[in-house]
């Protein structure tokens, strides 16, 4: 049983999720995941695309820079890609990710690559369920926050630079 | 011939303990059971029970309590495993019926002078006192509080067993008895918390 | 090779004979056995129907003891290989039976991580010992012997880890090892009547003879077995079972008994001599 | 209904979007406010009318928005209702209807995606109102677009000869469609062939079969192809290219007339092979026929038998004995190309194997038999002419018939195979009127749910047939009584009298289940459809769409798709070839343009993009030193759009700034 997605303002965090799911296998499992009234828990937003191929890293960090806590990303299982490979292209895409988003310090369990086959409407509650548990125990990534926090930092640090004489700042270069 | 009622009605029922035995460890599959009798074929002991294992199985699930924990079925299990390999439903029958016999024991259902749950008992205090067992005093022990009539046919065995050198009258004991007692006593406290949850 | 063993109740007891050729043909394999410091009884099939958790930290406290050592533990009987293997996997996927039974072995300064495997003395011949060393230590082969293979209900059930649920076969071919042929037995998994043959005998008897007899009537002339209760129960009760049924006079030993007399250690240090029905027939032609 | 708009004046160079939320009932309405959502909506920029509607893929719901296209001048729609798999061609109907082009819509997903899948009222709500956000920021990037019509080849593949296929061919051809059938095994016929009679009907299977085998043949529209199999698919819907394998027969099909001079002429004087039709119950020599009906009627050679083909050194009496030449032991593997449009997989199912269920003693003891062996055992024209005999010769006085083998079980398959309480039945009368023995059926639960079949278990009934209701634990030799003695002993639960019996009989019949075949992972992939979790191909809806598959143009029929007996499967692959009919007869496909193609300007002539793509649609123009897109070939996945490190390639319907701005509509507070 999933748990209620808002208990009152401030109650809880509530985690963002954002997910792509290719056309064929992860949608189609979730569609199957709705026929056969599988409850599961409501923070994920699905985009659909064709192929999780078409998922270009850039989606996944535009999704954490516009205040998503985690992203999942959802295609056929390695040898089931509807488009022969596209999958294998998302694999080697998102290792690479990976590991540029622990070098960022977006933490493990934030995003997550799933193989999903069209019949398997049960692994898709099981991975949200999972992934929200994970998530809401790393807490809030809030990106947004974070660049409006560091845009401020840097306008004082502009300010401040800007207000001292310019033989100082010669100096300390 | 007496006539006897076999009716029964709703009234009669108990949810909560057929939800109780779903939340026991080994409970789970319960409602999933189709009533093949597959345990029953393949229990060894079912041809003495008063309801065969399929047919307690069902009653657990409708919830009829009485019924269940007074049943002879339960102590009859001599945990064998038969039934849960067998189950196509997978369900772990032998911990269910481990589940029923602590109930039983628990409400004090079971039937006084029956030998098997008083042995359960008798096991447990001895454990609790020396940390091992000694089969000799545990059966004299349990004789003496169900049927000392039947130990006198059972001194053949004991002879024999004296005989061949597989019998002690010295309970054993392990060394750090104060340390199983206090792991025992920290769950009494745990079981306590539960009940009071 | 090294190994910690956990005797348990009856191999200190009834089944005396079970410790001593286990002891004396690990030995002769140069495999060392160390007794579990201070263990406990595992709380057997008996223990579960008193109280649950209490029964996985009597369990709890062998391996917690066992996990200083860092070593499998070898469980001959198979209620305590049972019992320990059931509490070390419960442990594992109940977080909530781990919490309670780690925090009840912490009052009395014991912490268990759930390292510990636990071992059945056939798993370990054949896997980590192997037939082929089994079967250059064989001197005195038991040519022309036949036996049934009895392997009772809780080394197979429920958790089949090292041999078949329905038809397991690492018996066999240790007795085939030890030169003795093994009867087509299909009644090598059925249960002996556990505690049941002492508690409620119309029950249990009934269960010691179908196993003999089959046995008998298939040509065995001794049920080989690898538990002390199945051993007490077909051995111990074949007089009640001839004033019942019939008598049947079939010998009831262990699997390492047979191994050890084809290994040509001497039948005394065997615990041959602790059988109720006289093995003679097995040391016949030595 | 609710109006939360008016026709209010929208700022320059905005989008005028039409919103509408679906109630589907109370399918979407019992969790998610609708009324609240379409407020919502309202408020976000561009949007011009919002609506909720009961019924959205209504005929009012269509023309509400047709209307308000037209009226309210809409230049782009959005609709919340169920998944796009399902009505999403319904309402770029719509939008086309009012005017608009089909593709300035985004369909949005808050039946199966929310309502369905959520119990919290406010979050899923709230969830709906996110992911129509996103469709209201997306949909303001869309381009009209228009849909390729391709041709259709009228050419149709069908895979597997057993009875769905031998249909679905037939009706093709009956239709004037040219077909190529192609069969796996010598002969086609399937399981069908291999038995006598069937239910609840007791007609012989032959005499209804073999016609159709024969039709098949001589049909001119069908070209027959056995011993082959399907090794390559390329192309798409409407355009398969097929690549097929003929395995050597060893015998020029077109020579062989079947008069069999050759089997007895073979070395081998006397049979001693095992005949795999039936079921390792006969004998063959290396040059055979399965059965006498076999279509075509073509001898063949096992390579693994002969002497000839295994040493070169036989004196070759069956080419001598062939007066028209037809033996060539020179024949090899040959590959064929083909054309169609349209695939229909009728693949079928094989039996579950009972050495999985090794306490039924199958393999161990001689007594006991699989289903698919007592078939043969009665037929008359399997290897004991109907005569129901053991192994060792005795006739069985005791049949016990063991239900759910290999099926309603965690252990092996969890489903019910449906077919086999009435094969069993028909068995069970079958062996009772061949050999007079007392016959025992043990089932769990009895289903005769088919026209005329619970009759057909009442007949049963009245034959004397012993029903015992329980799952037997064991099939043994160990006697507890002096009748047990020699027998095969059951042991079950008589769950209707409540006590456990013993069952002591001569032979023993495991009701084996139907499983997905051995390769059909393998097979599916090949065709580029789906399997469910047990390994059944997966049909496109369980309901409405139950011969499609998610790959447009391959359609399944039988047992390929779930277990199914005769009647139904016959049903299905007429349904599968009238969907192929469908498909051809219309002439073309209109293919999705969700194609890729390169902004020239853009491309910095990198490559990057040029081996990512599968199909071979990118090429490299050298005095261009640009990238471009052949978008017949393209398939839209989208690949290169997200590779290209310039962004010069843009997938339609799914370019750039449309995905950007559903991230930012999806998570926006």
């Amino acid at each position: 049983m999933s748990k209620p997605m808002e208990q009152g303002a401030g109650a809880g965090f509530e985690p963002r999720i954002v997910a792509f799911f290719c056309n064929w296998c992860t949608y189609t499992a979730a569609d199957l995941a709705g026929v056969s009234r599988l409850k599961y828990a409501p923070n994920v937003r699905v985009i659909r695309v064709m192929c999780s191929g078409r998922v270009d890293p850039q989606f996944v960090m535009e999704a954490f820079a516009k205040g998503a806590d985690g992203v999942l990303l959802g295609g056929c299982h390695p040898g089931d890609c509807h488009y022969a490979e596209g999958n294998y292209k998302t694999l080697r895409r998102m290792r690479m990710l990976e590991r540029m988003l622990k070098d960022m310090g977006i933490a493990d369990g934030r995003f997550r690559l799933e193989w999903i086959s069209g019949a398997e409407g049960d692994k898709v509650k099981s991975v949200v369920n999972d992934m929200v548990a994970k998530v809401r125990a790393l807490g809030p990534l809030d990106l947004p926050g974070k660049f409006a926090e560091w845009d401020k930092e840097i306008e004082e640090l502009e300010h401040q630079i800007s207000a001292q004489p310019a033989k100082e700042a010669v100096h300390a270069r | 011939m007496p006539l006897a009622q076999k009716i029964k009605y709703e009234a009669e029922r108990d949810q909560d303990f057929a939800r109780w035995v779903i939340a026991q460890s080994g409970g789970e599959n319960l409602r999933h059971c189709i009533q093949c009798g597959v345990c029953s074929a393949t229990c060894p002991l079912s041809l003495y029970m008063d309801y065969t294992p399929r047919r307690l199985i069902n009653l657990a699930r409708e919830g009829f309590k009485k019924e269940v924990l007074s049943s002879l079925t339960i102590w009859l299990c001599a945990s064998c495993y038969a039934c849960r390999v067998e189950c196509p439903k997978e369900i772990q029958v032998t911990d269910i019926m481990y589940a029923l016999k602590r109930r039983a024991i628990q409400d004090g259902v079971y039937p006084r002078r029956f030998p098997i749950p008083v042995l359960a008992k008798e096991f447990g205090r001895m454990i609790f006192t020396w940390g091992r067992v000694n089969e000799t005093l545990l059966v004299i022990d349990l004789f003496l509080r169900t049927n000392w009539f039947r130990f006198l046919s059972m001194t053949g065995l004991g002879f024999n067993l004296m005989r061949t050198g597989r019998m002690s009258f010295m309970p054993d004991s392990i060394r750090r008895r104060g340390e199983l007692r206090k792991i025992l006593a920290a769950l009494d406290g745990e079981n306590k918390a539960e009940v009071a949850k | 090779m090294k190994y910690l063993y956990f005797p348990g109740c009856s191999l200190k007891g009834t089944g005396k004979a079970y410790e001593e050729s286990l002891l004396a043909v690990f030995r002769a394999l140069g495999v060392e056995l160390k007794e579990i410091e201070d263990w406990n009884c595992c709380g057997a099939t008996a223990y579960m129907s008193v109280d649950e958790t209490k029964s996985y930290a009597l369990a709890g406290r062998n391996l917690a003891i066992a996990e200083r050592e860092g070593l499998d533990v070898i469980a001959p009987c198979s209620a305590c290989y049972l019992v320990l293997n059931k509490t070390q996997k419960n442990l594992q996927d109940h977080a909530d039976i781990r919490r309670k039974v780690v925090a009840a072995l912490k009052t009395a300064g014991l912490d268990y991580k759930g390292t510990v495997r636990v071992r059945h003395p056939l798993d370990v011949l054949i896997n980590d010992v192997g037939l082929d060393a089994i079967a250059q230590r064989i001197q005195a082969p038991l040519k022309g012997h036949k036996f049934a293979p009895y392997y009772g209900c809780q080394i197979v059930r429920p958790y089949a880890t090292f041999d078949d649920q329905d038809d397991p076969v690492t018996m066999d071919r240790i007795i085939k090892a030890a030169g003795a042929d093994c009867v087509t037995y299909p009644l090598k998994t059925r249960c002996c009547g556990g505690s049941l043959t002492g508690t409620v005998p119309e029950a249990g008897l009934r269960l010691a003879y179908i196993l003999l007899k089959e046995a008998k009537k298939r040509g065995a002339e001794a049920v080989v077995t690898v538990c002390p209760l199945c051993q007490f129960n077909l051995d111990g009760y074949q007089d009640q079972i001839a004033r019942k049924y019939e008598a049947l006079d079939l010998p009831v030993v262990y699997f390492t008994q047979i191994l050890g007399l084809a290994m040509g250690l001497p039948a005394a240090g065997l615990g041959m001599q602790r059988g109720i029905v006289s093995a003679d027939a097995v040391l016949a032609g030595r | 209904m609710a109006d939360n708009n008016g026709n209010k004046p929208q700022p320059i160079g905005l989008p005028r979007i039409g919103f509408y939320v679906c109630h589907c009932g109370s399918n979407i309405a019992g969790t998610i406010d609708v009324a609240e959502v379409a407020q919502f909506v309202a408020g976000l920029p561009g949007v011009v009318v919002s609506r909720d509607y009961k019924y959205m893929c209504s005929d009012p719901g269509q023309e509400m928005i047709a209307q308000d296209i037209k009226e309210h001048k809409l230049d782009r729609l959005v609709v919340a209702a169920c998944s796009p798999n399902l009505h999403e061609e319904t309402f770029r109907k719509a939008a086309a209807k009012g005017g608009l082009n089909s593709f300035l819509f985004q369909m949005v997903n808050i039946r199966e995606h929310a309502s369905w899948v959520h119990e919290d009222k406010k979050a899923a709500t709230a969830k709906a109102k996110g992911l129509a956000r996103a469709a209201v920021y997306r949909v303001r990037f869309h381009k009209p677009l228009e849909k390729q019509q391709v041709p259709v080849d009228p050419n149709v593949l069908v895979v597997g000869g057993g009875i769905a296929g031998i249909h679905a061919a037939l009706t093709l051809a009956n239709a004037g469609k040219k077909v190529t059938l192609v069969e796996r095994e010598a002969t086609i016929g399937g399981h069908m062939a291999l038995f006598d009679k069937t239910f609840p009907t007791l007609d012989c299977a032959a005499c209804i079969l073999t016609p159709k085998m024969s039709a098949v043949k001589s049909h001119p529209n069908i070209t027959l192809w056995t011993y082959s199999e399907v090794a390559k698919v390329d192309g798409y819907v409407g355009n398969y290219k097929v690549t097929v394998k003929r395995k050597p027969r060893y015998v020029k099909e077109d020579l062989c007339v079947g008069c069999m001079e050759c089997i007895d002429a073979c070395v081998f004087k006397e049979p001693k092979f095992t005949d795999q039709f039936n079921q390792g119950l006969g004998k063959r020599k290396p040059v055979y026929i399965d059965f006498p009906q076999a279509t075509p009627k073509v001898v063949l050679i096992d390579p693994q038998s002969c002497i000839q083909l295994k040493t070169g050194k036989c004196k070759k009496s069956c080419a001598e004995a062939c007066d028209r030449d037809a033996i060539d032991f020179t024949q090899k593997e040959e590959t064929r190309e083909l054309q169609v449009g349209a695939i229909v997989l009728a693949t079928g199912f094989q039996a579950f194997d009972a050495k999985k269920e090794p306490r039924y003693g199958y393999g161990r003891y001689p007594g006991v038999y699989t289903a698919l062996e007592i078939e043969r055992l009665v037929n008359a024209s399997g290897p004991t002419s109907g005569e129901v005999v053991l192994r060792d010769g005795r006739h069985p006085k005791s049949v016990g018939i063991i239900h759910c083998v290999g099926s309603r079980d965690a252990k092996t398959n969890k489903w019910c195979s449906r077919v086999c309480c009435m094969y069993s039945l028909k068995l069970a009368h079958l062996i009772q009127e061949h050999s007079g023995a007392e016959v025992y059926n043990f089932y769990i639960d009895m289903r005769a749910p088919g026209k005329a079949y619970e009759e057909f278990y009442d007949k049963l009934l009245s034959e004397g047939v012993h029903f015992i209701r329980g799952r037997v634990s064991e099939v043994t030799d160990w006697a507890m009584t002096p009748e047990e003695e020699g027998k095969l002993v059951l042991r079950v639960e008589d769950t209707l009298a409540g006590f456990v019996r013993r069952i002591p009989v001569d032979m023993v019949v495991l009701a084996t289940g139907l499983e997905p075949k051995a390769d059909a992972q393998e097979v599916r992939r090949r065709f580029n459809i789906g399997c469910g979790n047990e390994g059944f191909f997966q049909e496109r809806h369980p309901k409405l769409a139950p011969v499609n598959t998610f790959t447009d143009g391959i359609f399944i029929a039988g047992a390929c798709q779930a277990p199914r007996d005769i009647p139904d499967t016959v049903a299905q692959a007429g349904a599968a070839a009238a969907e192929a009919l469908v498909l051809i007869d219309a002439g073309h496909v209109e293919l999705e343009p969700n194609t890729s193609h390169v902004v020239e300007e853009e491309c910095c002539g990198c490559k990057s993009c040029v081996p990512l793509c599968p199909y071979g649609a990118i090429t490299f123009d050298e005095a261009k030193k640009k990238a471009s897109i052949n978008e017949v070939l393209c398939k839209g996945c989208g690949v290169c759009a997200a590779a290209c490190p310039s962004g010069s390639i843009r997938q339609n319907l799914f370019e750039d700034e449309e995905i950007f701005s559903e991230i930012e509509g999806v998570l926006a507070k």
